[in-house]
């Protein structure tokens, strides 16, 4: 069987209906289970994205017929990109919660584990999906295994974070099957192809009536402000593998979403300030609440959507050298944040606490995770060498090529805040008084691999970022190429 | 002929569905509203049946026969519901 | 797909509970085409597995004839009071002032069996002025709009003998 | 050797050095010297004029050895040098050792990397690398710090650094390049295209060089940082403010100068506000370090203002008093260092009367504190001089020269009380345990006065590389000789001569006032002072060096009033205040956060027509 | 045969305005009837023979449906009456008194078996 | 013979009022619920009563005055042009699937968040905050 | 009251625009088009349901096979609610301390004894019926969705009358497992043996005989009885949830 993008959908599917049974023949299937899923993925993404890469998108068909008629998945150079660092970020967090989990005790790993790894399905189905309700269906996906992850924890106030995300995510199913519907009613296709060509002849004021309820539904999915309420307390309550999911699984997907909508569905044009604005305010409101929490993992979580808002905006930017900057940002962000996740995990494990304060002075216990932290943090900032940097600096050229100075400085303004916070758990980590010395829980062999090789993508992505920058141009052109993407799908036969 | 009585009959069961909704938004009890959606899902039935009929569509009949079950327990888990056996 | 508590019940139980469901599957579908009938016998081989435990309404003995001329007598005392109970029901309708005597009156019944006595409560419901509301035993609690007599006795004979007779006769 | 070995020697030592303290904490300090060592050498053995260029990003980075490069690459390598040599005995025993000297030698490796880049983009990694490593030593004696001190000092930074990038941007969008000399060519930093480049370059610039009112991070991170590092900040890094100051202003002159006149007048006058407001807090301290960290601004000032006069003479100033103040900046805040560790302190109020214990350690305080003071004949006074000379000849900036004269002069009030407070004076009983700093650590220190005596007699020593770096850059060069200091009236000083008559007076004088001192002193504690009238109350610290100054501060009270500190602060609660505020959006009720999606779509629903046309 | 398909064709017809006619009375019966075991008393028996009645007269003109229609009305003759019954013991057991003008009430002695309080009004509402 | 069908054609308008009104009002009664009330229980059932609404409009838009169901039964094998549109039909399907596993999800949670506060007042859930 | 107030000013703008786009979509109008030469996708549907897959049921038609990947996630859905539900529910030993050492019960409160015997008897029927509905899912309407869902009503009828009515979770386990591995492979069969993901096998039959449409009544076959035991769990999960005293 020839390796193709479906089974980046069919490999998780087909193991998660598999588990159940596994799991009772022997113990640890379903730990071990998905991690072999979550590698293959990678193997799968090693095969196709350099084909995508070289040979351009890849549409394959489901079920025998063509697009617009059938459901196709589609792999554009963005797509590619996006689905390698899920799968690859899936990977490591899997690596990362190995061992971690042989706390919890029977069949709740394995809920654990199929939930885990069918998020990162639902995330590479709105990838690679080229229909848009069967965007719907995926997220869907992603959105059910969030909520039951966010709720996963019995002494936490987890189900009180399901609760809302549950909320605001059937408000934004409900917007996107309105919006679905409405573009469904004036272009007779689902298929965002044919929904893209077909979408000169609409109406202005319905086509704007879609584009809203599909810009809320998103939204909510990509943290935009004023619907991201959800996403604090969810990042917060979930066991932090998840958490660095959320950020580098679920996030990626959702912003995706969003550019595809923006780019291909509709004019980037016309969503060029909306896109602009919204992300500033997202970026606003989130560092400001971050910088006074008291909470490690709310704060990441503000942190995060900080971030998507940066992202916002470089969609909104819309140039070439913003939309790298936004594809390179994904990267990192995804990366990064898991790292700190990752690493903020074990504060935690060893207080017992998520409260920065319980930071203080932890070096001396846990002195490589907190280098890896304050390394992850560093990089996040954005401070050079690291590869945050780059990042931010393609985004603000963008902004310059469109003379949007006031932009620039607000992005800047606002990651100077972000600056404060960081730096101030960093002061804490390793300057701190340290009050009492509980008995440390090293972090396992797996873990340190899986953090390690995070710390290093970034250590590397910062000194050598022309080792992918040649493909993330490639992607963020093709992403500005409406109909290179209409003429790639519909011309497959 | 045929279509006088049938138009009748669909008439009378229309306006029985309406008046049994009034009860049904009146309440004034959860079991009032019960009793009002027990009488509604059997007038939907026979309401379903004549469509299929109107329609000359044999398959709709599967649909009633659907309904009626449903209704049914339906019906069943709201009555433990008030009694409060749930 | 349920749980294996019981001793397990004879074959023709089985056989019993296949068949009707066979039956029932040819209703549903009315065709005999043989595709139909051959996945029709498997599905209900498969559901007389499953529930064959719990599908006890009506023993194989039932078909005997007597029974089957009792079930049509039965068949026609119903409809008779139902048809009586719908003008009843039209009448108090059309004129909601009607005098009422509403109350609660009970009975005992001599029927043994469940499904019997479930035949008898349904009777009693779809029949002029009556409401079965609850079974305990072999005691069965209606609701009378019109109560002639609150004694067991009473309500029996009002209520329920021209049913238990027959049903008797059936299941006695 | 290629120009970037030596950075990669200082980045790999780094590296190296944080993990080598796991292993024997008693190298770190020794291989991190080694690697600056390293360093050292190779960027000798680098030849002029190399170039490096490296594209990362399609940004072509380009890396220089030139007269610039090596007269500010050499300022951060001795300093680093003579620094990390100190460190090995001043830090001995403290902990985080990798984290120190790792962050150290990032820092001198990112000050190295600003000092060769010749295009914006490699010039502002260096840059950040070499502010956010810093503030890591910032931070490294008290957690308390990052809160408040160290915290101020990164935001302060990074809004500089940020006003610095968003220039860099606008420029690379209008100028389609980086590279600085073709940024010079298009005008780039001239105020007539787009004003706001090098305004925004310059406001980076001015933060790193403490200017006021962006000074007010300076004082607490020198002061608060390890001794062994803040020489390295205060001397060198903040020369990499200067340096880049010096860089737009010539791609101001290049372009012209046109309309400069207002705006050197600004620059020359903050510099000269930050020379009086560094002189009068300065004298208000109580402790050395402070003292020597308001001076550090104060010194800034006067280079400032020297570069904002862009004449031949103000600009060697300024190049000149870079290194004048690395050196004799350096030695102080390695004698308060040397103070610190042999007795526990710096407080005026604890402390007095060292120089019997401290006898070498006195002689580098004195020897530098001279040259700051601009007295003839050490280094210092050259600076001055020039600075004087370009003012009142070339710029005729007579005002201005009043405010350098009265910072001047107010400067020897510190200067006194930072050589009386420490050395001079009787010595309390518990002064009598203390011994001389280790050979390790004064052997920097009689190094950097060294520099200051030397230059004194030869300011040419340093003439040179300057007159090369203005030439290089295609700046006005002055006339100069290698002893002697003209004037623009043609007369000439032979500072030689003047020099070693001042030399040998010295030296008779403080044999005498040795051997007599001895003699004629009574002891009484210091510590038991009359209160003029007042009766004390058990909380008041009774020591004479309390009210040092207090006429002073009498007379120029007003002036304190006004604290630029204050009002950062105050800022910086009322925006935190807001930001508390601002989440409060987030109320944790599920149905509130529902409505917030329902308002935001019936906006959009309302205005989409207009948001999306 | 014609005559045969006719004459079920007017039965079926008759059937169907009279179910259809017992169904508007069942309705109204659950409108206006008092109290809520009246109101099931009347709404049991008409929708039940009124939809039966319906049903089967289809069923009668349309004599190729009748087998799957007879299916159906087996299952309201079964099944109706019984949710009727299970209503109104919910309702006495949740409190719902009935209109007693007969002073009788054998039901209440025993409906309370469960142990559960009464409430004199039942305010339970969806 | 179909004066039902005819009804349809005629009163299109008042058939659009009926069908595409009752359903946006059916968005907007859970709409309401889910906004106002502070039962959890009765926000689940306003999300349910939302989605509801929207299935409806689903299958409304599908519709085709005087078409069929999309099904080739027996004597329809060639009414394919007399055929109402099938695909919102399917789209529903998965949509009410969905709207059931999410309700089923946000009851779970109701469950567990009465379990720990004692209370489904959805005001009084607000731990997490700020 | 003023909340509720801007809660309905916001709702009736909702409404109104709501509105405003459907109207663009007039109610009856027919969108579908030619289907001899589709232009929509609606029509290519209608088209080649009966004439290449032979399929009555079109709707059947796309849910299972034009837009099957569709299902598949909508299947994975379901079975993820029924993980997240079991992962929010499940019992551990310190909740049944919280709760004073209760026990876990279905019903708290015996049904009516009619009840149970009509239960008994439409039991069977209902499950019946569930899957008639599921395998003539190409041929009615219905499906496996619907099929499923009916016989989890069956489930439904007994647990909530009889207390210690329990399904097997092991044959629970092993249906639902199999049952999404069995629609897995179909798929994975169309990719092998006709190079893509759920196609399906040219032989389809003719239309409306039972064995028609290929594939597609079996897999609908594994949806209803994937359907059947997720939603019959679901009910489970969330119904054995209630504390009993001991
Ligand atoms: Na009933
Ligand atoms: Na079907």
């Amino acid at each position: 069987m020839v390796i193709s993008p479906v089974h980046y959908i069919v490999a998780p599917l087909a193991a998660a209906f598999l588990i159940p049974l596994l799991n009772k023949l022997y113990d640890d299937a379903a730990r071990v289970v998905p991690g072999i899923v979550l590698g293959y993925l990678v193997v799968v993404s090693a095969v196709l994205v350099p084909q995508v890469l070289h040979n351009g998108p890849i549409t394959e068909i489901i079920a025998g017929w063509r697009p617009p008629f059938g459901i196709n998945l589609v792999m554009t150079p963005f797509s590619a990109i996006l689905a390698l660092l899920v799968s690859f970020m899936a990977f490591v967090i899997w690596l990362y919660g190995f061992r971690f989990r042989r706390t919890l005790k029977g069949g709740v790993v394995m809920y654990y584990e199929i939930l885990q790894m069918m998020m990162t399905a639902g995330a590479l189905g709105i990838i690679l999906t080229g229909d848009l309700f069967n965007m719907f269906v995926f997220v869907e996906i992603a959105g059910i295994t969030a909520i039951s992850l966010a709720a996963f924890y019995r002494d936490r106030d987890g189900a009180e974070a399901g609760f809302k995300y549950m909320l605001l995510g059937s408000l934004a199913s409900v917007f996107l099957l309105l919006g679905i519907l409405l573009l469904y009613t004036q272009t007779h296709s689902l298929n965002m192809a044919q929904i893209a060509e077909r979408m000169p002849a609409v109406a202005q004021g319905v086509k704007i009536m879609a584009l809203i309820f599909l810009l809320v539904s998103l939204g909510i999915e990509a943290e935009m402000f004023p619907l991201n309420s959800w996403a604090p307390d969810a990042y917060s309550q979930a066991p932090s593998p998840t958490s660095a999911a959320f950020a580098a699984v679920l996030g990626v997907a959702a912003v995706y979403a969003l550019a595809r909508v923006s780019y291909t569905l509709f004019d980037a044009q016309s969503v060029s300030m909306f896109l602009m604005v919204m992300g500033f305010l997202t970026m606003f409101f989130a560092e400001t609440a971050a910088i006074a929490q008291t909470d490690l993992k709310r704060m990441l979580a503000y942190s995060s959507m900080g971030q998507m808002g940066l992202v916002m905006v470089a969609l909104g930017i819309g140039n070439e050298t913003a939309l790298f900057g936004a594809l390179f940002l994904i990267i990192n962000h995804a990366v990064i944040k898991a790292l700190l996740f990752m690493t903020g995990s074990y504060f935690i494990y060893n207080n017992n606490s998520k409260r920065l304060v319980a930071l203080n002075g932890i070096h001396k216990r846990l002195p490589y995770v907190s280098f890896l932290f304050s390394l992850g943090a560093l990089a996040i900032i954005g401070f050079p060498p690291f590869s945050g940097f780059w990042s931010k600096f393609y985004i603000l050229s963008g902004a310059a090529k469109r003379e949007l100075l006031p932009l620039i400085i607000g992005i800047l303004a606002i990651t100077i805040v972000e600056m404060t916070y960081y730096l101030r758990v960093i002061g804490r980590i390793y300057f701190g008084k340290e009050e009492t010395e509980p008995a440390s829980h090293k972090p396992s062999i797996n873990a340190l691999v899986a953090m390690t090789s995070l710390a290093v993508i970034i250590v590397v992505l910062g000194l050598y970022p022309d080792l992918i920058s040649g493909y993330l141009h490639k992607a963020s052109m093709f992403l500005l190429d409406k109909q290179a993407y209409i003429q790639n799908v519909l011309s497959v036969k | 002929m045929t279509a006088i009585v049938i138009n009748i009959a669909l008439m009378l069961i229309g306006t029985a569905a309406f008046i049994g909704l009034l009860r049904f938004v009146k309440g004034p009890t959860a079991a009032d509203r019960a009793v009002a959606s027990d009488t509604l899902s059997v007038i939907g039935i026979a309401g379903l049946v004549l469509l299929a009929y109107v329609f000359r569509r044999y398959i709709y009949t599967d649909l009633a026969l659907v309904y009626a079950v449903l209704g049914f327990i339906g019906i069943i888990v709201i009555a433990r519901f008030i009694e409060r056996a749930l | 797909m349920t749980s294996t508590s019981y001793h397990s019940p004879p074959l023709v139980h089985y056989l019993y509970t296949f068949i009707l469901v066979w039956i029932l599957w040819y209703a549903f579908t009315t065709s005999l085409d043989p595709a139909e009938l051959i996945v029709g016998a498997v599905i209900a081989a498969v559901i007389s597995f499953i529930t064959v435990r719990y599908f006890e309404c009506c023993d194989p003995i039932l078909l005997a004839p007597q029974h089957l001329l009792y079930f049509i007598q039965y068949f026609f005392v119903f409809l008779g009071a139902l048809i009586k109970a719908n003008f009843d029901v039209a009448r108090r309708v059309i004129n909601p002032k009607l005098p009422i005597n509403p109350g609660i009156v009970k009975f005992e019944s001599k029927l043994n069996n469940r499904f019997a006595k479930m035949v008898l409560a349904n009777s009693i419901t779809l029949t002029p002025g009556t409401l079965t509301v609850d079974v305990k035993g072999s005691t069965f609690y209606i609701h009378w709009i019109d109560v002639k007599g609150g004694d067991p006795e009473t309500a029996y004979k009002e209520i329920a003998e021209p049913f238990e007779r027959i049903l008797l006769k059936i299941y006695g | 050797m290629d120009i970037y070995v030596a950075l990669l020697i200082l980045f790999g030592g780094a590296l190296v050095a944080f993990f080598i303290d796991d292993l024997n904490r008693r190298w770190t300090g020794p291989v991190a010297l080694a690697f600056a060592l390293a360093a050292a050498v190779a960027f000798a053995l680098t030849p002029e004029g190399q170039h490096f260029r490296l594209s990362i990003l399609g940004f072509d980075l380009h890396w220089q050895q030139d007269a610039a490069a090596r007269f500010f690459g050499w300022i951060v390598l001795g300093l680093t040098v003579l620094a990390l040599i100190y460190s090995v005995k001043y830090m001995e025993g403290k902990a985080r050792l990798g984290y120190f000297y790792a962050a150290f030698l990032m820092s001198a490796g990112g000050m190295l990397g600003v000092s060769v880049s010749r295009d914006l983009i490699s010039f502002f990694v260096f840059w950040e690398i070499m502010t956010w490593t810093s503030f890591l030593l910032a931070i490294y004696n008290a957690y308390y710090g990052v809160e408040t001190k160290g915290i101020k000092y990164i935001i302060f930074s990074s809004i500089g650094a940020y006003a610095m990038l968003t220039a860099i941007v606008m420029a690379g969008h209008y100028y389609h390049t980086y590279d600085i000399a073709d940024l010079w060519q298009a005008g780039a930093f001239s105020f007539r295209n787009h004003w706001y480049i090098p305004a925004f370059l310059m406001l980076g610039f001015a933060v790193k060089a403490a200017v006021v009112p962006f000074h007010v991070w300076a004082p607490d991170v020198y002061a608060k940082t390890p001794m062994s590092f803040t020489t390295v900040f205060s001397g060198a890094m903040s020369k990499m403010g200067v340096l880049g100051l010096l860089m737009v202003l010539t791609g101001l002159y290049a372009g012209g100068g046109d309309g400069m006149f207002w705006f050197r007048w600004i620059l020359g006058w903050l510099g000269g506000i930050t020379a009086v407001v560094g002189t009068l807090q300065a004298i208000r301290q109580n402790d050395a370090k402070y003292l020597l960290a308001y001076s550090s601004v104060a010194q800034l000032g006067y280079i400032v203002t020297a570069l904002a006069t862009g004449t031949r003479l103000g600009l060697m100033a300024a190049l000149y008093l870079a290194v004048l103040h690395a050196a004799f900046k350096g030695a102080l805040f390695m004698v308060a260092g040397a103070v610190e560790k042999q007795a526990g302190t710096t407080d005026f109020r604890e402390i007095s009367g060292l120089i019997k214990r401290m006898p070498w350690t006195f002689f580098v305080a004195l020897v530098s504190v001279i040259s700051l003071a601009g007295v003839p004949p050490l280094g210092g006074f050259v600076g001055k001089w020039l600075l004087y000379e370009s003012l009142i000849t070339e710029t005729h900036s007579y005002f201005l020269v009043i405010v350098i004269f009265f910072s001047s002069t107010a400067a020897f009030l510190y200067a006194y009380r930072f050589l009386f407070g420490l050395f001079l004076g009787q010595a309390e009983e518990e002064i009598k345990q203390v011994k001389e700093a280790s050979w390790w650590m004064l052997l920097p220190m009689l190094v950097l006065a060294a520099v200051s005596i030397v230059t004194g007699m030869y300011p040419g020593l340093i003439f040179k590389p300057a007159a090369d770096v203005l030439a290089g850059w295609g700046l006005p060069v002055p006339d100069w000789h290698m002893s002697i200091l003209l004037n623009n009236w043609g007369n000439g000083v032979d500072l030689v001569t003047v020099g070693s008559t001042v030399g040998i007076v010295f030296v008779l004088v403080a044999i005498y006032i040795t051997l007599k001192g001895r003699k004629t002193t009574k002891w009484v504690s210091t510590k038991d002072i009359s209160t003029s009238g007042e009766i004390p109350s058990p909380q008041d610290n009774l020591t004479f060096q309390r009210g040092f100054f207090k006429p002073f501060e009498r007379a120029i009270g007003r002036l304190y009033d006004w604290d630029a500190n204050g009002i950062w602060e105050d800022l910086g609660a009322a925006l935190e205040a807001f930001f508390g505020f601002v989440r409060k959006i987030y109320t944790g009720n599920a149905q509130t956060y529902a409505l917030y999606v329902i308002v935001f779509l019936v906006i959009l629903l309302i205005f989409g027509a207009k948001i999306f046309s | 045969m014609e005559t045969v398909l006719l004459i079920l064709h007017y039965a079926g017809l008759f059937l169907i305005l009279l179910g259809s006619v017992f169904l508007f009375l069942g309705a109204l019966g659950i409108y206006r009837m008092p109290d809520l075991y009246n109101r099931l008393q009347a709404g049991t028996k008409a929708s039940t023979l009124g939809a039966m009645s319906t049903i089967l007269g289809v069923g009668l003109i349309q004599p190729s449906w009748f087998i799957k229609l007879f299916i159906i009305v087996i299952f309201i003759a079964l099944a109706n009456p019984l949710s009727s019954h299970a209503l109104a013991r919910a309702s006495y057991k949740a409190g719902v008194k009935p209109i007693i003008t007969s002073d009788t009430d054998e039901y209440a002695a025993v409906a309370d078996e469960a142990g559960k309080p009464k409430t004199e009004k039942n305010t339970q509402t969806l | 013979m179909n004066s039902f069908q005819e009804v349809f054609i005629r009163y299109r308008e008042l058939m659009e009022i009926a069908v595409y009104g009752v359903a946006i009002l059916l968005i907007l009664i859970g709409l309401y619920a889910v906004l106002t009330k502070k039962h959890l229980v009765k926000v689940v059932i306003g999300l349910s009563i939302m989605d509801a609404g929207v299935n409806l409009l689903f299958v409304g838009v599908g519709y085709i005055t005087n078409h069929t169901a999309p099904i080739f039964s027996p004597g329809y094998e060639d009414a394919a042009d007399k055929m109402v549109d099938p695909v919102p039909q399917a789209l529903v399907l998965t949509a009410i699937v969905i709207g059931f596993a999410v309700t089923a999800l946000a009851l779970s949670l109701v469950i567990r968040l009465y379990r720990h506060h004692k209370t489904a007042n959805i005001e009084q859930l607000n731990s997490l905050r700020w | 009251m003023l909340k509720k107030i801007f809660v309905l000013f916001l709702l009736t703008v909702t409404g109104v625009a709501l509105w405003q786009s459907f109207r663009h979509a007039p109610f009856g109008e027919n969108r579908v088009g030619d289907v001899e030469n589709p232009e929509t996708v609606s029509a290519f549907y209608l088209k080649h349901s009966p004439e290449t897959l032979h399929t009555a049921n079109s709707v059947t038609a796309i849910v299972v096979n034009f837009r099957g990947f569709d299902t598949l996630g909508e299947v994975t859905v379901l079975f993820l609610a029924a993980t997240g539900l079991a992962s929010i529910l499940y019992r551990r030993k310190e909740d049944e301390e919280e709760e004073g050492g209760h026990l876990p019960v279905r019903v708290k409160l015996k049904s009516s004894t009619l009840v149970r015997t009509g239960a008994k008897i439409l039991f069977p029927l209902i499950l019946l019926l569930g899957i008639y509905v599921f395998v003539h899912g190409h041929l009615t309407p219905g499906g496996g969705f619907q099929g499923g869902a009916i016989i989890a009503t069956g489930f439904l009828l007994m647990f909530i009358t009889y207390k210690r009515f329990n399904v097997n979770h092991k044959i629970m386990v092993w249906l639902e497992s199999l049952s999404g591995l069995a629609f897995v492979l179909i798929g994975l069969y169309g990719l092998v043996a006709y190079g893509s993901f759920l196609q399906n096998i040219p032989w389809t039959g003719r239309l409306n005989d039972l064995i028609s449409g290929g594939l597609i009544p079996l897999i609908y076959i594994f949806i209803g009885i994937k359907v059947a035991t997720e939603l019959t769990n679901v009910l489970d999960t969330l119904m054995n949830t209630k504390p009993r005293k001991k």
